[in-house]
């Protein structure tokens, strides 16, 4: 993977955190990885095949061919609700900015994707689980409006549990407002590709993730509307291991196709082809 | 036994209330006048009734919004001067937990949706304690489309604890139902009205609140989870339901001030259920007066009016705080 | 039910064929019964509620206000593939429009129904079975096309074995024929009505029947795509009695409602007015 | 061991083919001139191969268009420059049966979608012989509606014995599934070529066959029923159904007079399968020509067009009949 000039130095603060970053265990088969050859192995471990969740800025310099144009980056996320539990919600965001390097749970903007200019909104399990708060609703927005306004296609990594607490009906809220924007965008005729990693669930599986035209899965992502713990508790028994992954997923019909991370922008690469009218 | 900490406190009510039925029944069967006794009761009751009800913390109004006497969709839907339910996702089943289909409502002809709990065991059993499957998503998506095709405005009452989270509806794709149904509401060139009237939770619910006009009872609740599911998310402990409700912001009130519902509709001391015919009237009044409003507007108008109004939602800049924003 | 005074008139034929047409007897509970007690209940059983399968002009007469103007009564079928089997398809042909007093499966025109004017189209299973041929097709074409031009509903009774063998593949076109009829009617936001009545099946099913906004079924009515005989012989085995039966697909999400022939008109008349925009 | 009439005749030359190979390596090893003999062994070939198949019956086209080597959808699409595969009806299920996805050829992105039987005995099983289910036809829908607001042409192929008849099936509402498809191909605004390349089985094949250019092979077949069904239905004895394929019309002379296919494209003698490689080039090219050809048509041009050619079929006079009109 080659690794654009801009992406050490957005990744800084990550590289902050601790000296731990610099070696990562595989959760599946336990192997330590040192965290620059997954990183070239895009997060894939190179003994089992396990797909580590990515961060934002390391999908954007996967999937882009070099240059990346933030959209929203300024937009910020504020405390609506005045929200304290044991932690007051701006500290818990002040933790999460200072963790993943990032501003909110998604990162939107404009990027060039084997030659085709794109609407790119990729979502980080790592800000707040990748929660839906306004911004996340507002960033996502702003892109499919301005992905309308260029008519380009867009791609949107989702990775999420779902809508966030903390900022109540207004996170919810969310949902009608990407919706609106990406009804209007499709309506159109513009082509929205969404891909769904691990592990996409609640509001934003129940909003713009599932309304594309073409619905990608990364192998093994768990995805779902509720989440496992909950239907375990509804239904009183342990699920089986394959449900709601990727897989199981693609037998019910849910999604058009399962790819494994090292074919993934090949394959984006050649959807996007499809609704070239150039 | 019900553990809803309203029907709970009902129950001090219910030892007075037989006291003052007796005393009644007393006086006009003798020619004691027993007036004053029956007044001074009337009095301690109506003191009670305030003490217990005159005002609710959300924590007790999440309990009153599902307290089991409360108004329920069809008990709105049934008073409606015609209703004819349409069945049916067209594929695989009917969902009983979401009705639907076309009413008339003081002389407007109207396509009606609303999520249905049960009014007893039996009943909350077919309906899935009125928690949708996609199955039910669906039918509501094709009765909005239809609706647009026949021009006719739409309806909803919202009352659900969520949607339905079981194996069979992850296996039927219960996140594609949602996301299509809100699309469809999105899209619909008609008029849409929204009416919370009990347990408005999560996206389960705001599947049929995409609206031109949303209206709440003051007692109903409207939040992005259940606060036992936000305890759990939180804190991993469903018991601290109580303090994430407090947190939630999910009154009427709340929501008012952030724009989210339009109109605040009172009911009476101790909640709907205890005048349900009033509240049903009036809450139809303000129904139809939001579809008065609406019925002028062109198609494109509404489309561009909603879109506007969700659009708004959470546009959020915060002051003094930098973008994360790196060198390039 | 009161008759008007062209279906005497309409029915002469039939009448005609032999007197144990004074007299039926309920396949479902061996009552004998007097026709004329038969007709004025609507052809429902007096003692057990069995619907008989109703020819179109009594359902024509059951449904529609007063007055009946046919449309397409001059397209008439003729022999395309010069099909000739134990008898020739004339032949056939003009023993059902003997033993019918019809000239093809379908009775299509216009009607008032409880004051709302409509296009009617009936099917009849006592012609070829209620199969579609090309006239079938051409009829409802027609229906549909006359409903467009002025803006009215289309209310449809089906009842059909599918598509008619001895026309081949022009009947079979015919469900393409009257898909785009059907299409363009409803794409302009005209409202479109079905009933289906026993039995409904094949191609008719596949087609313009599963097509309308509201699909309505009398009770008990047997309505699937394959026929059972074909399933069962499929499968090995004997289907349960409940299958493919109205209720059964009420549960199965496949229609709106099932109604008993008694309350169909008022059903019908109450459905109409929710479409009316006068 | 196949009961098809035209594998049992291909047995015959089995025994020719085996000695005209022996003899040709024979001649290769050795100095031997064997090259008359071999002449002789081929031309006696080829007049066998003439015998046996110079003019089909329309029963023999039945076994041909179901010859286990008949090239099937996958084969026609696997020589597309590009396909991507997508799945799914979003609801309930991928139906194998049906194929489906993204495609480019000769340079032109299209939808393409095909009934998919399989091409041996595991493979039949998992694609249901071919035979769709209403998952099937769903994801047909959504693909030709994609495709609609992709502006990308459709091209199909057609290869079914009939859409699933079985219990799910019908539970799943199979009827719904095929006249929601037969809708969704008559609105579609983009061009739309089809090609029979097998057996055309009744509704379940028309659902994929809706379009402004009807291409077929020589030897396939389109029929309102399979003959065995037609057998059942007239004479309720299925084992006459060579007597009905007779009797059905169903060869591509007789559907191009009746005006329902466009073009035929020969086929070697013998069938497809004995040089699958030139006819899927002839067949992609001659959908290509009619991709090309109706390229330059607007939506509203296309839908007109189509509307009027599915509006002639079976527009009927007779002559001579009196209508069966009485007084009124
Ligand atoms: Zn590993
Ligand atoms: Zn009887």
């Amino acid at each position: 993977m080659p690794r654009p000039d801009w992406l050490p130095a957005r990744r800084t603060k990550e590289n902050h955190v601790s000296d731990e970053a610099l070696w990562s265990k595989c959760p599946k088969c336990g192997e330590v990885l040192y965290r620059r050859d997954l990183a070239a192995n895009l997060f894939v471990c190179t003994r089992c095949g396990y797909h580590f969740r990515m961060r934002a800025y390391d999908r954007i310099a996967s999937i882009a061919d070099g240059e990346f144009t933030e959209l929203g980056a300024d937009v910020l996320p504020g405390d609506p609700l005045d929200w304290s539990d044991r932690k007051s919600y701006p500290a818990k965001l002040k933790t999460d900015r200072e963790r993943s390097g990032l501003s909110e749970s998604v990162v939107c903007g404009f990027a060039s994707v084997g030659g085709h200019r794109v609407g790119l909104g990729v979502m980080d399990f790592h800000f707040r689980g990748g929660t839906m708060g306004q911004v996340t609703g507002e960033r996502i927005t702003l892109l499919f409006e301005a992905a309308r306004r260029e008519r380009i296609p867009c791609v949107i990594f989702a990775a999420s549990g779902g809508a966030r607490m903390e900022e109540g009906m207004l996170a919810l809220m969310q949902l009608a407002k990407t919706t609106a924007a990406v009804s209007r965008f499709m309506a159109d005729g513009n082509f929205y590709l969404v891909v769904l990693t691990d592990p996409t669930s609640g509001g934003v599986s129940a909003s713009f993730a599932f309304q594309a035209d073409v619905i990608v899965a990364e192998s093994k992502a768990m995805i779902g509307f509720a989440g496992r713990r909950v239907i375990e508790q509804t239904i009183r028994q342990r699920l089986p291991d394959q449900f709601q992954t990727a897989e199981f997923l693609l037998e019910k019909g849910a999604i058009d196709m399962v790819v494994e991370r090292s074919d993934l922008k090949d394959t984006l690469v050649r959807l996007l082809e499809y609704a070239d009218h150039e | 036994m019900s553990n809803n900490i309203i029907v709970e406190r009902e129950r001090s009510l219910v030892e007075l209330e037989r006291r003052i039925a007796e005393l009644r029944e007393a006086s006009a069967a003798q020619p004691l006048d027993m007036s004053s006794e029956i007044a001074a009761l009337e009095q301690k009751y109506q003191q009670i009734l305030h003490e217990l009800f005159g005002t609710l913390s959300p924590w007790e109004k999440v309990h009153m919004a599902r307290h089991p006497n409360r108004p329920t969709s069809l008990d709105y839907i049934s008073r409606f001067d015609r209703f004819d339910e349409l069945h049916g996702d067209r594929h695989f089943r009917d969902d009983p937990s979401i009705v639907g289909g076309f009413g008339t409502l003081r002389s407007r002809n109207v396509m009606v949706l609303g999520q249905q709990r049960g009014r007893d065991t039996k009943e909350n059993l077919r309906r899935n304690f009125g928690m949708p499957a996609p199955e039910g998503y669906r039918k509501a998506t094709r009765l909005a489309r239809l609706a647009s095709r026949l021009r006719l405005p739409i309806v909803t009452f919202v009352d659900t604890k969520g949607a339905d989270p079981g194996i069979s509806s992850e296996e039927h794709a219960q996140s594609e139902a949602i996301a299509i149904c809100l699309q469809a509401f999105t899209m619909a060139t008609v008029p849409i009205v929204a009416t919370i009237v009990g347990e408005g939770g999560s996206g389960g619910a705001l599947a049929l609140a995409i609206a031109d006009f949303v209206i709440m009872l003051e007692h109903s609740t409207y939040s992005v989870a259940s606060p036992e599911g936000c305890a759990a998310i939180l804190w991993s402990d469903a018991s601290k339901a109580e303090e994430a409700a407090a947190h939630l912001k999910l009154t009427a009130d709340d929501l008012q001030r952030f724009g989210i519902v339009d109109q605040i509709l009172p009911e009476p001391l101790g909640g709907a259920h205890r005048n349900a015919r009033d509240v049903v009237t009036q809450t139809l009044g303000a129904v139809d007066a939001a579809l008065a409003r609406l019925a002028s507007l062109t198609p494109e108008m509404l489309l561009d009016q909603r879109y506007r109004k969700y659009r708004r939602l959470g546009e959020w800049q915060a002051e003094g705080l930098e973008p994360v924003r790196t060198a390039r």
